[in-house]
């Protein structure tokens, strides 16, 4: 041997010359997987107190996956985040967390973040691109923003006032503007707190309380307490299931539009059978009840009389109550009307804590500020327009043409942090921080915490060093637009410290640590009292059965990808959709028998058709949609929005033709599509391809009599 | 030559002990669940938090449509209500009156586990703390044991996932425990990097591991609090009082109790494999 | 001395009537069987490459599979196994009628298996060869597969003995050791006789493999006794490992596999696809090597009547597994039954029933063990019959099994099947290598046979002609045996 | 049998059969007793009594290779000479699974004002990094692969801070037992294969868990 083989080698031929190395790369016995040398280990320079290698750090933070705003800790170690939790402290979450939230950690980490400001698809220098906006701004800047509150909302007024006085679109796809536009109409309390868990019996008229409505997390947390001895009953009205029509004890599928005429239909039947009285109401409310004969909602509907009779009794029976309504006014304001008529105001339903620093307030969003602006551009009354939150060319409604509504804006500035459909038509893009990089405070969507304002920290240094915060970049416009009392505040972090600061008073490091600590400060706020007040005017949609060969088309809401916003994180798209366990595509939910009249089965290409765009997509079969609908999921379809979500599925929202309901300006979400098979079939891909049992004791039933039996033994 | 001869005859004496009494072991702990189906509303909040915490790949539509993917916790969604006792209406009106019934699906981890016996290298078996734990390293990939598994919750890397986390997502990956290469059996652990961590910091703290000290991810992040974990061995804890109430003990493949109607019951209890997930019956009105 | 013909047997030739024909001169053995070691001709080297494709699109499938991972073989979380280990068991199967013919006769002393056993012996090494790749390959992390072995590491690890996967390391490896002995001890003498006859490269290799057999009386004396030893060892080693193997499915326990009647059964298995595939290759070299005078008709009517014997023994089994589920309260076990009668592998079911059970009663009718061609195809069936029967255990239990969220149908992937293809190439070549470097035909023992059917016949006539017997001295000139010239060998 | 064949002896088969098994056994039993040594089993007792008490004290012959670091500090020096104790440096053996390298910080508290950057060229080497905010990175010696599970943290409570008979000035001790006498080495070198055979065996010894979910992560 020319080599000395000095003891380890001799060893290792040992060991390996009684087995033989089998193929390339194989495992050999432990003395080779150890190295030395290979690996490098950076020691600290100077380190934090508290910063231990290998020991997690958790910081308290908020969640932006929607606009709840749950409080979040966030583990780090080594400097990176690695797992979000809820923060047990906040009281609209208290520790739990939805699977958006989870997966927050993706739009933080994600491949396809912007990472440098661009202009017309080139990347520039932060200078020279606000230099460009400078230079190329004409008139009153406008900001279109999602549902956006705190500080951050405070900064943006700040801006438009220094800049010109533009306007404020804050748009939501999905919102709760109708609910809120019924409180404010008989309450005077546009956003009170309703209490799931001390309502013996929940009526949700397409309120999707425990998936996508208003706070899931706050709502599903009572929703536990809800099913705890006394058990409440859940019962459902709604064209199709979502998540809270799949944990109902009774769900009723109504045509889309009719939810209202349903209502009403319970109030009549609780006004004639059960004599409850409705001179309290507001006027026109009494006559409205005593002309939705069942026949009449049997007619509009679908649902035949002893549904409503069912329903009157669970409401009857089990008291106090919550009626909560959703989807178009006249829905939310007959939910309040049988709430008014069963009393559950007061009980179930209290009054909201006004917020004393007014303008930290929620601004939420809304699909009419969407149709508004479109009419601003088109009207030309836009010179210069900031987008940021939100994705107006993907989620906007076919019929309201966005695209030529932009283009007739003169420079137009998204401040995003993925390249998506809108950053496409936009002149400027600046890439902005994700939630996990960014300072800010936002005000939860429920006032579960009474003027508790959760505060937003960064759990880690930005992985992109051009990236900047929204706080940052508004402070920048607006100390150039030359607004007074905030020159000497040289980034947002500062603003922001000493605005809280302020508002608690004190202004020293400990003070502020326990702030961030909590991740939360509380805001004064002040009571308020519910005041009846006047007339409510009610035109229930004439909801007939659509004529042969047409259904009507609904772009239901999933927690996940919700309005598409997160279509892009991997972990949401092969997360198996809640109802049809679908991944990764989209599809159209459609009843057995509306299929078998459209000779249609399970895994069909249909195209869906209506006046303004056609989609073609697979159809998947269940009993969970009324037979004149067809329900398409909203969130996939992107053309352009990084390499998880473009080119997957098909967008319904583009089907819709835009138009509004009368009270709130929102768009409806259903319209009369023409539905045919285009001939080929591929399955469709999903978590599991059998619906049933087979007799085996998997997901067993009991009867809620049997539970009350064992009531002891719960 | 005593320690590697010594190996095999002192393990022959735990080996033996194992078949004598049943595969009684001298347990430090019983960790197992408790998922009450009536409080779980099948958001799959929990499944995401699994994904986030154990480092598991997503493989994409192909894949997942060719069942190679690889959930460790999924939440299964069935339609019909076998045994709901007796109700005239049987389930085939034309609409889904009563909902969807949500099933939490997720390593049983066994006490008679049969994926155990037969991994040819024991990369598989039952801990002192009672879970069924899955060693990646020892794993040669011969896929006897989801053969086994009646749950068939064992999920195989057929490739190697490594393009799940392209850069910077891999910053992501969870340092506690390791990234599965292909070729290796994974599973749902009970976040056995989370027990390691309480058992350190009880030990560091001195004090023994109690209660509420270790919290699996899926429990953490459960809205509705529907999942519950525990040690089965410490009498006090809420997981035994839950076991307890719903008469269900480890051990039987039949249980006698003297309230049937109690809504407590394990999956499959009937082929003896002893699984540790007490589900509670899901409740609807009739 | 033509006996007379009686109607029935007008077509048979005066050879179909004996075993053998008790006057071949040895010399003529050994001229015919050294002549099928001579260079191959065209036919040969045909062959040879269609084996060596095949099995070269193994060895990229196998590369793919190393360097992609199982994904490509199409398997998923239900099905974990699939072809692999049902052409496992089939090679398995395969292997055991070599021993049976070769060792379990021999203390039978039928010698009428004397020509036939020593291919039907490197069957059973190389189907065992073929057999031990599958475990490899399907591994997920293949070059870890040395853990299997209880080797001392400095881990201080062991496999686990409760693994029926273990067993089978085990049953197999010593199923081979003691294969490759038995094939290669009982060829000595021929070798001996190889090296006689061979010049260059093979008279080298003969003469070292021969271990200097001079055919002397002490070492005839301690070959019988090695010969009997190991026959009588290799009995049960073989019974056993078909055993072993079945009890990968026994000792499961899913619906369909945890069957108590599955080591006899598999067992059973075993020996019929082992003696179809004993037909198949008597067709095949009686035909190549023009072996007609060695491997008899009458040799061919017992090996078939054996193979329908033991076909009638497995379908026995085979309905008394199914009668056993029919009447038994195992709900998934009725449904994975009903499934493979009436579900997506129905046609490959009843394919199975069909060649494994209702083919063999064509072994009945003497017109077919007489017809080459038609024999042929019909123990080609017979094994493919088999091997649906091995894919019919594996496949149907796991695409339904307890929970049916695994419910699924999977058909093997590409990779799958160019491994089981490569497998078929990979045992052809060694066969083919086989029959050019050894005697696929066992000189001594054919030497033996017709001396004691010579001693036989013409005892008889010597009591009727009361010549002195027991003798051999020589022959009685009866007409026209020409005289044996000497030759080197025995 | 043709009689002109040469009279040669058969080959010995048999004893040559013979001697190749007893020269197989003989390297079999070799490398065990060879690893036997290597591992370790009682620890020799020498006359200053155990090194750690109450524990097997693992011995092993095993010298890993010398690793280049940016700066050659001497473990001689400072933990021999000066008898500085291994935990003023390595603060997070303590507290954490990771010893962790002491941050810059942590040298430049001495280095500033005893032996500055003037008189010795490899403080003025680091004095170079501080000041620009870069520290220098070290190579791995005792590198233990990704998979596994060790925490310092358990082993200092068990050998060092819960052992009534040791005293927090000899910690050098018990890191001797995986990091060998690092007092006669320059940075570092890896005085023991620290492979699972050696921990399996010092946790015989010193009744370590035994379960694999112990270690393997």
């Amino acid at each position: 041997m020319a080599t000395k083989i000095d003891r380890r080698s001799f060893l290792k031929v040992l060991g390996l010359g009684g087995a033989g190395a089998a193929l390339a790369g194989c495992d050999m016995p432990s003395y080779a997987t150890m190295e030395e040398g290979e690996e490098q280990v950076f020691s600290y320079l100077a380190p934090e107190e508290y910063v231990v290698p290998g020991i997690g750090v958790w910081y308290a933070s908020t969640c932006l996956q929607c606009s709840a705003g749950c409080g979040v800790h966030g583990r780090v170690r080594e400097g990176r985040a690695l797992k979000l939790e809820g923060n047990p402290d906040t009281a609209v979450n208290k520790g739990k967390l939805c699977q958006m939230g989870q997966a927050a950690l993706q739009t933080h980490y994600n491949p396809d973040r912007i990472t440098s400001p661009r202009i017309g698809g080139k990347n520039v220098t932060w200078p020279e691109a606000l230099a460009f906006i400078k230079e190329k701004v004409t008139g009153a800047p406008v900001w279109m923003t999602g549902s956006i509150s705190g500080h951050q909302a405070v900064l943006l007024d700040a801006h438009l006032n220094a800049s010109g006085g533009g306007a404020h679109y804050a748009v939501e796809t999905i919102n709760a503007q109708a609910w809120q536009a019924a409180c404010a109409d008989t309450l005077g309390d546009a956003q009170p707190n309703l209490h799931i868990d001390k309502a013996l019996c929940v009526l949700s008229f397409g309120a999707d309380v425990l998936g996508t409505w208003v706070s899931p997390v706050k709502f599903m947390a009572d929703y536990g307490k809800f099913r705890a001895a006394p058990r409440g009953v859940l019962t459902v009205v709604e064209p199709a299931m979502t998540l809270s029509g799949a944990n109902a004890d009774h769900w009723v599928a109504a045509r889309p539009g009719s939810e209202a005429a349903v209502a009403l239909g319970v109030a009549q039947v609780l006004a004639s059978e059960y004599s409850v009285s409705t001179s309290a109401l507001p006027s026109g409310a009494a006559d409205a009840i005593v002309a939705m004969t069942p026949e009449r909602v049997n007619a509009l509907s679908g649902v035949d009389a002893k549904t409503l009779s069912k329903i009157a009794e669970t409401l009857m029976s089990n008291s106090p109550s919550l009626v909560i309504g959703d989807g178009s006014y006249e829905t939310a304001a007959a939910a309040m009307i049988l709430n008014l008529m069963l009393g559950n105001v007061g009980a179930t339903i209290t009054p909201s804590a006004e917020l004393v620093p007014a303008d930290l307030g929620v601004r939420s969003g809304s699909t009419k500020a969407l149709a508004d602006f479109a009419a601003d551009a088109q009207a030309g009354r836009i010179g210069t327009a900031f987008i940021t939150g939100t994705n107006p060319a993907f989620t906007a409604p076919g019929g309201l043409k966005i695209e030529d509504a932009l283009s007739k804006i003169g420079l137009k500035v998204a401040v995003a942090m993925f390249e998506d459909e809108t950053t496409q038509l936009c002149d400027v893009v600046l890439p902005l921080a994700s939630s996990l990089e960014d300072w800010g405070s936002h005000v939860p969507a429920t006032g579960a915490g009474r003027g508790e304002i959760h505060v937003q920290q960064p759990l880690m240094e930005k992985l992109h060093p051009e990236v900047l915060g929204l706080g940052d970049i508004l402070l920048g416009l607006t100390q150039d637009a030359g607004a007074d009392g905030l020159e000497d505040f040289e980034d947002y972090y500062g603003y922001l410290r000493t605005a809280i600061s302020a508002m608690i008073g004190a202004d020293f490091e400990p003070e502020w640590q326990a702030v961030l600590q909590a991740g939360k400060v509380q805001a004064p706020t002040a009571d308020r009292s519910f005041t009846a007040n006047g007339a409510l005017n009610f035109n229930v949609p004439e909801t007939k059965a659509p004529p042969a060969g047409r259904l009507s088309l609904i772009t239901t809401a999933r927690q996940g990808l919700f309005d598409g916003r997160h279509a892009n994180l991997p972990w949401l798209q092969e997360a198996p959709d809640q109802i049809s366990k679908a991944v990764w595509d989209s599809w159209a939910e459609i009843h057995p028998t509306t299929a078998a009249g459209l000779g249609l089965k399970d895994g069909d290409y249909v195209t869906i058709t209506s006046d303004s765009g056609a989609i073609t997509t697979r159809v998947f079969l269940y009993k969970g949609v009324h037979p004149d609908a067809i329900a398409v999921p909203m969130g996939r379809g992107h053309t352009h929005y990084g390499r998880y979500a473009t080119g997957i599925g098909v967008n319904p929202l583009n089907l819709l033709d835009g138009t509004a309901d009368g009270r709130t300006g929102e768009f409806l979400n259903t319209t009369s599509v023409r539905v045919q098979a285009t001939g080929d079939n591929r399955h469709l891909v999903r978590l599991m391809d059998v619906d049933q049992q087979y007799g085996r004791k998997l997901a067993a039933t009991i009867s809620a009599d049997q539970l009350r039996r064992n009531q002891g033994g719960a | 030559m005593p320690s590697l001869l010594g190996n095999i005859f002192k393990g022959w004496a735990d080996y033996s002990k194992g078949n004598e009494e049943g595969g009684h072991h001298d347990y430090e702990h019983m960790y197992a669940l408790a998922i009450d189906l009536d409080l779980c509303t099948g958001c799959n909040a929990c499944s995401t938090a699994c994904y986030a915490e154990n480092n598991l790949a997503t493989v994409g539509e192909d894949k997942f449509g060719a069942r190679q993917a690889m959930h460790w916790l999924r939440v299964e969604r069935y339609f019909d209500e076998p045994d709901m006792d007796k109700i005239e209406e049987t389930n085939d009106t034309d609409t889904q009156s009563r909902g969807a019934s949500f099933l939490p699906m997720m390593c049983q981890h066994c006490n008679a586990a049969p994926c155990e016996p037969v991994c040819p290298v024991g990369a598989t078996y039952h801990t002192v703390d009672g879970l069924n734990a899955q060693v990646y390293n020892r794993c040669i990939g011969s896929r006897y044991c989801a053969n086994n598994c009646p749950f068939r919750v064992r999920y195989f890397n057929f490739y190697d996932n490594a393009d799940s986390w392209p850069a910077p997502m891999d910053q992501q990956l969870n340092p506690d425990l390791s990234v599965r290469s292909k070729g290796v059996m994974e599973k749902c652990s009970m976040c056995l990097q989370r027990t390691r961590a309480a058992r350190d910091t009880a030990k560091r703290e001195g004090r023994e591991l109690q209660d509420g000290d270790i919290q699996t991810a899926c429990q953490q992040t459960c809205p509705t609090s529907a999942i519950m974990f525990g040690d089965l061995l410490d009498e006090t804890s809420a997981i035994s009082k839950i076991w307890k109430r719903h008469q269900v003990k480890l051990g039987v493949y039949k249980q006698d109790k003297e309230n049937p109607e109690l809504r407590g019951y394990r999956i499959f209890e009937e082929l003896n494999v002893d699984t540790k997930v007490l589900y509670l019956e899901r409740v609807r009105e009739v | 001395m033509t006996a007379q013909q009686n109607p029935a047997q007008k077509h048979l030739t005066q050879e179909q009537t004996k075993d053998i024909d008790e006057n071949i001169e040895w010399a003529k053995i050994n001229a015919d069987v050294l002549r099928s070691m001579e260079n191959p001709r065209r036919g040969y080297w045909v062959a040879m490459f269609i084996s060596v494709a095949l099995f070269s699109v193994m060895i990229y499938a196998e590369v793919h599979q190393y360097m992609f991972g199982m994904g490509d073989a199409a398997l998923n979380t239900s099905h974990m196994w699939d072809l692999y280990i049902s052409t496992f068991v089939f090679w398995i199967g395969m292997s055991h009628s070599g021993t049976l013919l070769s060792a379990i006769l021999h203390l039978v002393h039928a010698d009428w298996r004397k020509p036939i056993y020593r291919f039907a012996e490197a069957m059973t090494t190389f189907s065992l060869l073929t057999a031990g790749i599958f475990p490899v390959i399907h591994l997920g992390r293949v070059w870890n597969f040395y853990w299997v072995m209880p080797y001392m590491s400095d881990r201080g690890l062991w496999p686990n003995f409760r693994s029926p996967l273990i067993w089978d390391a085990f049953a197999i490896t010593a199923y081979l050791t003691s294969s490759v002995l038995f094939l290669y001890i009982g060829m000595i003498p021929d070798l001996a006789i190889c090296r006689d006859n061979a010049k260059g490269w093979r008279k080298k290799l003969y003469t070292w493999l021969s271990l200097g057999w001079r055919g002397d009386d002490a070492q005839w004396r301690n070959f019988r006794f090695t010969y009997l030893m190991i026959a009588c060892l290799l009995i049960p080693l073989a019974v056993s490992v078909h055993s072993i193997v079945s009890m990968d499915f026994s000792m499961s326990i899913m619906p369909g596999w945890h069957v108590t009647t599955f080591p006899p059964y598999f067992v059973a298995g075993a020996l019929y696809s082992g003696c179809a595939a004993i037909i198949t290759l008597f067709i095949l070299l009686r035909y190549f090597f023009k072996f007609e005078h060695f491997m008899t008709m009458p040799i061919l009517d017992k090996v078939c009547k054996l193979t329908f014997v033991i076909a009638m023994v497995w379908t026995y089994l085979n309905l008394v597994e199914f009668a056993s589920v029919w009447y038994g309260h195992d709900i998934p076990s009725k449904e994975v039954l009903l499934a493979k009668a009436s579900g997506p592998y129905s046609p490959f079911f009843w394919g199975m029933m069909f060649f494994g059970s209702v083919l063999p009663f064509a072994l009945l009718s003497q017109w077919i063990r007489r017809n080459m061609y038609v024999l042929f195809f019909v123990s080609v069936f017979l094994n493919v019959g088999m091997w649906l029967e091995r894919w019919m255990i594996v496949t149907p239990t796991l695409s339904l099994g307890y929970h049916p969220q695994a419910f699924n149908t999977m058909w093997p992937g590409w990779v799958e099947w160019a491994m089981v293809g490569g497998s078929f190439g990979w045992f052809g070549m060694l066969f083919l290598v086989f029959v050019k470097v050894f005697p696929s035909v066992s000189m001594y023992e054919v030497k033996e046979m017709v001396y004691h059917r010579k001693r036989t016949v013409y005892e008889d006539v010597d009591e009727m002609m009361n010549l002195h017997s027991g003798v051999p001295g020589p022959e009685p000139d009866l007409g026209s045996a020409p005289a044996p010239q000497s030759t080197g060998g025995a | 049998m043709s009689p002109d064949r040469p009279k040669r002896r058969p080959f010995p088969w048999i004893r040559s059969i013979m001697a190749a098994g007893v020269v197989g056994a003989l390297i079999v039993l070799g490398g065990q007793l060879l690893e036997q040594e290597r591992v370790g089993g009682e620890s020799p007792v020498t006359e200053a009594g155990p090194r750690v008490p109450g524990a097997v004290f693992p011995t092993d012959t095993f010298v890993g290779k010398d690793v280049p670091q940016p700066i050659n500090y001497s473990h001689k020096l400072h933990a021999g000479d000066l008898g500085i104790n291994c935990l003023y440096c390595h603060t997070y053996a303590r507290r954490s699974k990771v010893a962790g390298i002491p941050p810059t910080s942590k040298c430049m508290g001495c280095h500033t004002i005893v032996a500055t950057a003037d008189e010795k060229p490899e403080i003025e080497k680091l004095t170079l990094m501080w000041e620009s905010g870069q520290s220098p990175a070290w190579n791995k010696v005792n590198d233990m692969p990704d998979f596994v599970h060790f925490s310092h943290e358990r082993h200092l409570q068990k050998f060092l801070f819960d052992n009534p008979d040791m005293n927090i000035e000899d910690s050098r001790e018990v890191c001797a037992m995986c990091h060998g006498d690092m007092v006669e080495v320059g940075v570092a070198k890896k005085m023991r294969p620290l492979t699972m055979g050696f921990c399996n065996t010092c946790h015989e010894n010193n009744d370590g868990p035994a379960d694999c979910t112990r270690c393997h992560k």
